[in-house]
């Protein structure tokens, strides 16, 4: 049996949540909770068969193709996936389950609206599965079409959100559109130079192509594209609100997850498609550099002024998607295993966050950071989880986020490019004074946390019960999320080693 | 005389037009006040990059993509890939539209309009 | 010859596990549960680092690797001499620290105290990290683990005043640990590897010399900050907010040890002397530290409250520490290591009595504590054997240090040096002694002195005729003024603390003469 | 006023910037894109001449789009197909809160009669109606002999149900579907795809290799037929999802609106 | 034939431009609903001319079905527009 499906995993960790999400409005017209379960159960399932692949990528050291439809690759659409993938969509599938399981307080499944917790499993697994699905094609179109799905997804959970949702939403459909066409012109411009959509054939026959105008152009348009996807900053326009209003409990997903994807595609187009040879490779590399600098600033400075929770943790996502930016400028070993590394570890951080900032939402309805005062003692756990997520944010050593730092900074100094150390340490001390403030207002501010004395003062999603720390559902997930920061912190040279070094070198 | 305009136009004229098209679906959608006219102009642009995948895909004397009988040889024929590409860039567009209404009636919910004043308080252009 | 064994990773783990179980068990559970366990851990840990000592005294070391952390890097320890006696001087006062600290909580009903001991274990078990790590980045990880965990204690009562002196010590602690990693960074690039090289691993000729000095400086700001070196001191006075065990803590055994350990470590295991030598760091680095005596002595004298005049006591002295290591001499690296001890034993004295007073009578002011020896004899007589010893009179620990340094200062040529470090001691001398006389002096004020320490005596459980402190804090007081008086006679007592200060003064100067 | 008629002069003069600067762009870059028409670009010598030369052989059909857009690329239409149904989700699922408006309950005599007063629609509309279904359901399966496909035919069949859905008061409507129901078929719809998708790997083909769908074949002439199968099978669930969905925007956005009919 | 392909693709190129121009200028929504289906109508010819049958089939359905929920959304928003 299980030679039959080894060799289809790369497909079924797409297409067995494509079932799932399809079928969930079915379902819950069956029994009002079955749909949800059944997202839930199989992206666990996915999560498994992500980790096997990886481990059969690891052992075997090459990359698996699979071939859709049959067709050899430039006719069919084919699945490559190799170490940085083969990683990234075990981070996507583990952070899916964790978050369809985080969000099933919030979507009680209650008898009067059985479509609204199946609609909201449906986009969730979609999110996902548009994820999974840009992390392991290998075609260029294709990725066109699971963007358009990650898009859509988006658009669906952040419009659900509160009170700013739908506008945020629409705002980011139009950036979002905008994004995905200019996605799709600069493929329309490589097409119309090479002829195929398949990546590898691209990267094969580009380098037979003298037209270099076309190509710049073709390049400025992806930057474009993917720069808005992924809130780099002069295209972030979209991202605070649509971060801040989104769906709680889809929140962690959207804000962790979403924006860094692209970034992972945009390391294939310019590291494994265009080669490293180009005369404007130097300079595309600066600009983004320039991008990444002026995003990492921006961010932190920004976070500064804000009292909103999830505005502070949106800002600081701009910041550090600057980081993984500026580990693609700098281009070396070190430059692109600092970015994929910070892919992974921000990913975590900024999930846990989020997962947080929804429990406070959920259990007491704090929006704002002055309304945490003493909050630890009512829910210790999500504190706790919440100190380490923030020290790895900062970037003290222990925790994943310093290793991030670490390889970015080595990869910097190899390129004598000291202006972004500096910007590294400025960031970090930036980002540590707007998470000791809200340590300050959590641990030293006096109390403003109490229980609700009667039932309509209380904002919280959840239902009014005794209990004052999330329910299970909830904690697994922020303490999953924590842990997994000291396991990277402290198992990085495992992953950058090990799985990373074969893949990164082969694109140097 | 029209030989010239022809050739022009197949170098660069039907480009240059249908780039002028997205950059004025982009200012349209930028400039707009109303959120129903962005999304109209958000179609326009998805239009013209349809067009542009699809002149890419012209040939000189090429019938239509359907095999028939004593047709044979590539020349003959018109390229089929960007059809099949566009396709879905269209069922997107329409995905999209569809979403954005829903989203413009919300809107109109919650804010009572649909013009960036009202909504956000900033002109675009003071 | 190095033995491999887990030893010294378990000696940095029982503290971690400790403060996990605090954390965990914590409030639901009776007070002395907690403080058994800190204890505990206490005491396994002393023992695990003293059991140690005799195999790094017959030259061989403990190394247990973890794994790999950074690719060309593990996360190692390795138990070599400097080690050895920072491991001691902590995990020795570490018992001391938390029987006095259980005295003070008592007496002084703190809130939150499953906080204060969960940080305190952590700050302890980064310190021993710090003194066991084998290579740059595992000291660098531990050392920003320290500042983390000693963050909780000084904002330990969570006022403004707390809140305002925890956000100076985060700026000061975290720009240095940044400009460090920065530092570390670079060090790994240019040179490939970071382990610690009893010498330095950086040869003189390799990087320009501005360069070099460049990474020094960034390297020894990390150190600094923390070593209280006068311009980046700013955050210590200000954390005199926090309880006394917390700075008894902070200016005896964790923090400031380690930023001055760090300076050791900078120069002589990862710069070496020749380097240092090479492009003058070394001379700034000693104008820094006599700049920093001189002046934190003259504002030591000027201060009225007890605990500020022990910070700048401090500050004075661990300059000491960096001057007899900047002299890069082997009799003077000698000095300044044993000076750790001692400098260790006699302020955690001094703190405790300064504490021991606070909680019985209340006082804090020097000029309210008139005739306070007629009260509480044995503390003020500890705190005058201290204050001897702090200012360097022989049969104390501190005459042997501060003679070392002399002697190494004497035979690299260095008078200017040598005049300082006398001066030094006469100034020691100067704003410890008044605040003996004024113990013993008349009492004639105690009259309305009592009137306000019987009311703020009652506060702190004190009753009013209030007689010496409470047994839980005099212990610990006369235990280690008694152990400094020991030092001061036989140095090599116990875990001959002398004779490894001296193999780690050899090993660093390539086996220069030993002195008996 | 004034405001408005600046506002305007400001557009006109972005108009203008706009055209100018993609002109300029232009003649600053001569030889960007290949001739429209000129048969050698490099567009057209690579994969189309693939496609056009065995695209019959390989699948079947003799409409190459049909062929490239099925088979060739079969994975693409899939997730084609699941954006279209994620858009009608997210159009219920924003305003699933917003409240539905409440038609007077009109009795089974009064939609009996016709009571938008004029021959014309109500004749062509009985007229139109049957017809476009019939011609849906040509398209449909006509895909891969000429042009047609699942996207019009499901949207003819959507057109056919909003004309009947629009002219109110006429009581043979094709049934008014609830949009949580339109939602679900459109979710079977699409698995329907998937399940051809799935049927292949049971007989050790891939994902989506119609050649290898268990339905028997070993000749040459029947493994075609087999893909032309395949097509036939992923084209019936695009249509269902794509109707249903463009019936279930429909159906959310009308029961929502004010109509004075 | 009068005009061969590539002029007649030209002419309604420079109609979609014009349409476009309208649209940014137009106040009263409905009006331009109906110009957005002149709009998606020449797009549906000018595909024709580039010789893509399929997608001009496409374009019409969908050009149809756009411009119906546009005239839903109207009746539901607001006619006029600033």
């Amino acid at each position: 049996m299980n030679l039959f499906f080894i060799s289809h995993i790369p497909v079924l960790i797409v297409v067995i949540p494509l079932c799932a999400a399809v079928l969930c409005p079915l379902l819950s017209r069956l029994s009002p909770s079955l749909g949800k379960r059944t997202v839930i159960v199989f992206l666990f399932v996915v999560f498994v068969l992500s980790l096997i692949q990886l481990a059969g990528i690891v052992q075997s050291g090459e990359a698996v193709h699979y071939y859709l439809g049959g067709w050899e690759p430039p006719y069919g659409v084919e699945f490559v996936i190799d170490g940085v993938n083969g990683i990234i969509i075990v981070l996507v599938s583990f952070i899916g389950a964790m978050t369809a399981l985080f969000s099933s307080p919030f979507e009680e499944a209650d008898k009067n609206a059985p479509f609204k917790s199946a609609g909201y499993y449906s986009i969730l697994c979609f999110l996902v599965i548009g994820l999974l699905g840009i992390a392991s094609t290998g075609d260029a179109f294709n990725l066109y079409v699971f963007m358009e799905i990650v898009a859509l997804s988006g658009y669906g959970l952040i419009a659900i959100g509160e009170e700013k949702g739908p506008i945020a939403a629409f705002r980011y459909l139009l950036t979002g559109t905008i994004g995905a066409s200019m996605y799709l012109l600069g493929i329309g411009f490589l097409y119309s130079a090479t002829g195929t959509l398949n990546m590898a054939d691209l990267a094969v026959r580009l380098q037979r192509v003298d037209n270099l105008p076309l190509i710049a152009i073709a390049m400025a348009c992806l930057i474009v594209g993917f720069g808005i996807k992924m809130a780099l900053f002069p295209l972030h326009g979209w991202q605070p609100a649509a971060h801040s209003y989104a769906h709680p409990a889809a929140d962690p997903m959207i804000a962790g997850v979403m924006i860094k994807i692209p970034a992972y595609a945009m390391f294939r187009f310019f590291f494994c498609i265009f080669d490293s040879s180009l005369p404007m490779m130097k300079t595309i590399f600066n600009i983004i550099g320039i991008m990444a600098v002026l995003g990492i600033l921006y961010g932190s400075l920004k976070a500064l002024r804000y009292d909103k929770y999830n505005k502070i943790l949106a800002y600081s996502s701009i910041g550090q998607v600057g980081y993984i930016a500026l580990g693609f400028a700098i281009g070396n070993f070190y430059g692109i295993a600092g970015a994929v590394f910070h892919i992974l570890s921000h990913a975590f951080m900024k999930t846990g966050l989020f997962y947080t900032s929804a429990a406070f939402k959920y259990r007491y309805g704090i929006h704002y950071t002055d309304r945490l005062g003493q909050v630890y003692r009512k829910m210790p756990v999500t504190c706790g989880a919440l100190v380490v997520l923030a020290l790895s944010m900062i970037g003290l050593p222990p925790f994943a986020g310093f290793f991030g730092k670490w390889y970015l900074a080595l990869g910097a100094i190899q390129n004598g490019q000291y202006l972004y150390v500096a910007v590294l340490i400025i960031s970090s001390l930036l980002s540590a004074i707007y998470f000791f403030r809200i340590f300050e207002k959590m641990f030293m501010g006096e109390k403003t946390v109490s229980e609700p004395a009667a039932p309509e003062e209380y904002y919280g999603y959840g239902k009014l019960t005794g209990k004052t720390e999330v329910p299970l559902q909830m904690l697994i997930p922020i303490v999953s999320a924590a842990l997994m920061i000291i396991a990277l912190g402290l198992g990085n040279s495992f992953i950058v080693n090990g799985i990373l070094r074969t893949t990164i070198m082969e694109v140097l | 005389m029209i030989d010239i305009i022809e050739t022009f136009l197949a170098e660069k004229g039907i480009y240059m037009m249908t780039f002028i098209l997205m950059g004025l679906g982009i200012f349209g959608m930028v400039s707009s006040g109303n959120y129903m006219k962005k999304i109209m102009c958000m179609n326009i642009m998805q239009v013209s990059i349809i067009f542009f995948f699809l002149a890419l895909g012209q040939k000189e004397h090429g019938t239509l993509p359907v095999v028939v009988e004593n047709l044979l040889g590539a020349d003959a024929y018109i390229n089929p890939l960007p059809h099949a590409l566009m396709l879905t860039a269209i069922v997107v567009s329409l995905g999209t539209t569809g979403v954005a209404l829903a989203l413009l009636m919300k809107i109109k919910e919650i804010y009572g309009s649909i013009e960036e004043e009202d909504i956000t308080g900033k002109r675009w252009k003071k | 010859m190095t033995i491999l064994s887990i030893k010294p990773f378990l000696a940095v783990v029982i503290s971690l596990l400790a403060a996990l179980l605090i954390l965990f068990f914590g409030n639901n559970v009776r007070p002395n549960v907690r403080e058994g366990i800190t204890l505990s851990a206490a005491v396994i840990k002393a023992v695990l680092v003293f059991s140690m000592v005799p195999a790094v005294l017959a030259g061989n070391e403990y190394y247990f690797c973890l794994w790999e952390i950074v690719d060309g890097v593990e996360l190692a320890f390795r138990t070599d001499a400097a080690g050895m006696i920072f491991a001691c001087v902590a995990s020795g006062l570490w018992i001391v620290t938390s029987v006095y600290s259980i005295g003070y909580m008592r007496g002084h009903h703190e809130k939150n105290q499953t906080g204060y001991f969960a940080a305190f274990a952590v700050c302890l078990s980064s310190t021993i990290g710090i003194s066991f790590a084998a290579n740059l980045l595992t000291f660098f990880i531990f050392y920003e683990m320290l500042t983390v965990a000693t963050y909780p204690l000084v904002v330990h009562y969570r006022d403004d005043k707390a809140r305002a002196s925890g956000r100076k010590y985060l700026a000061y602690t975290l720009i240095s640990g940044q400009l460090f990693f920065a530092a570390v960074a670079a060090v790994y690039v240019i040179y490939g590897t970071c382990e610690f090289k009893a010498g330095g691993f950086i040869d003189p000729g390799s990087v320009s010399t501005g360069l070099m000095l460049m990474l020094f400086l960034l390297m020894i700001g990390g150190g600094a900050v923390k070593a209280g070196i006068m311009p980046l001191h700013g955050w210590l006075p200000s954390a005199m907010v926090a309880p006394t065990p917390v700075s008894a803590l902070l200016h005896a055994v964790a923090v400031v040890k380690a930023g001055a350990f760090c300076v050791l470590r900078v120069v002589c295991y990862v710069f070496g002397p020749e380097a240092a030598g090479w492009c003058g760091a070394d001379k700034i680095l000693a104008w820094f530290a006599v700049a920093t005596i001189l002046l934190s002595s003259f504002i030591a004298m000027r201060k009225d409250n007890l605990k500020a005049r022990l910070a700048f006591s401090t500050i004075g002295q661990l300059s000491y520490i960096v001057l007899g290591i900047s002299v890069l001499a082997p009799y003077s690296i000698t000095g300044a290591m044993f000076h750790i001890v001692a400098h260790a034993f006699l302020k955690i004295t001094l703190f405790m009595c300064a504490g021991a007073i606070y909680v019985t009578t209340g006082l804090s002011e020097i000029s309210t504590m008139g005739g306070l020896a007629k009260k509480m004899p044995v503390t003020c007589a500890c705190f005058g054997l201290a204050s001897l010893g702090i200012a360097g009179l022989p049969l104390l620990a501190g005459f042997v240090s501060k003679f070392n340094i002399i002697r190494g200062a004497l035979i690299a040529g260095k008078p200017l040096f040598v005049a300082v470090l006398v001066a030094a001691a006469l100034l020691a001398l100067s704003y410890l002694i008044p605040v003996v006389r004024v113990f013993f002096g008349k009492s004639d004020r105690s009259a309305e002195i009592s009137g306000h320490a019987q009311t703020v005596g009652e506060k702190y459980g004190g009753h009013a005729g209030y007689n010496d402190a409470a047994p839980a804090m005099l212990i610990p007081i006369v235990i280690t003024a008694v152990v400094s008086l020991v030092l001061g006679i036989m140095p090599d007592a116990g875990p001959h603390l002398y004779d490894l200060a001296v193999i780690a003064a050899e090993s660093i100067s390539g086996g220069g003469g030993a002195i008996v | 006023m004034n405001m408005d008629r600046n506002k305007d002069r400001k557009k006109i003069v972005g108009v203008f910037f706009v055209i100018a600067v993609v002109i300029g762009v232009f003649f600053l870059f001569p030889d960007l894109l290949p001739a429209v028409d000129d048969a050698k670009a490099p567009v057209h010598t690579y994969l189309s001449d693939y496609y056009i030369e065995n695209s019959l052989e390989d699948t079947g059909a003799h409409n190459m789009v049909t062929a490239v857009l099925a088979d060739y690329r079969g994975f693409d239409t899939l997730f084609e197909t699941c954006v279209m149904f994620l858009a009608g989700v997210t159009a219920l699922m924003v305003l699933s809160t917003t409240a539905k408006v409440t038609k007077p309950e009109r009795s089974r005599k009064e939609r009996l009669q016709i009571s938008f007063g004029s021959t014309v629609l109500d004749i062509a509309f009985r007229i139109i109606v049957p017809v476009i279904v019939i011609y849906a359901f040509y398209v449909l399966v006509h895909g891969e002999l000429s042009l047609g496909g699942g996207f019009q035919a499901g949207a003819l069949l959507a057109i056919a149900y909003m004309i009947d859905r629009i002219i109110p008061s006429f009581n043979s409507s094709l049934g008014n579907l609830k949009e949580e129901t339109a939602a679900v078929i459109a979710g079977v719809g699409v698995f329907i795809y998937i399940l051809t998708g799935l049927l292949p790997m049971a007989g050790s083909g891939n994902f989506l290799e119609y050649g290898k769908l268990p339905f028997g074949a070993d000749t040459a002439e029947q493994i075609r037929q087999l893909h032309g199968t395949g097509i036939l099978l992923i084209e019936i669930g695009v249509v269902v999802c794509v109707m249903a969905t463009i019936i279930n925007i429909l159906e959310v956005v009308l029961e929502r609106t004010e109509f004075d009919d | 034939m009068l005009m061969s392909p590539i002029l007649l693709e030209g002419a309604f190129l420079l109609l979609l431009i014009a349409i476009t121009i309208v649209i940014i200028f137009g106040k009263d929504l409905l009006a331009l609903t109906i110009i957005y289906c002149a709009f998606s109508f020449s797009a549906m010819i000018l595909y024709i001319l580039a010789g893509a049958a399929d997608v001009a089939f496409t374009e019409a359905v969908i050009g149809v079905i756009s411009t119906v929920y546009f005239i839903i959304a109207i009746k539901s928003i607001s006619r006029r527009c600033k």
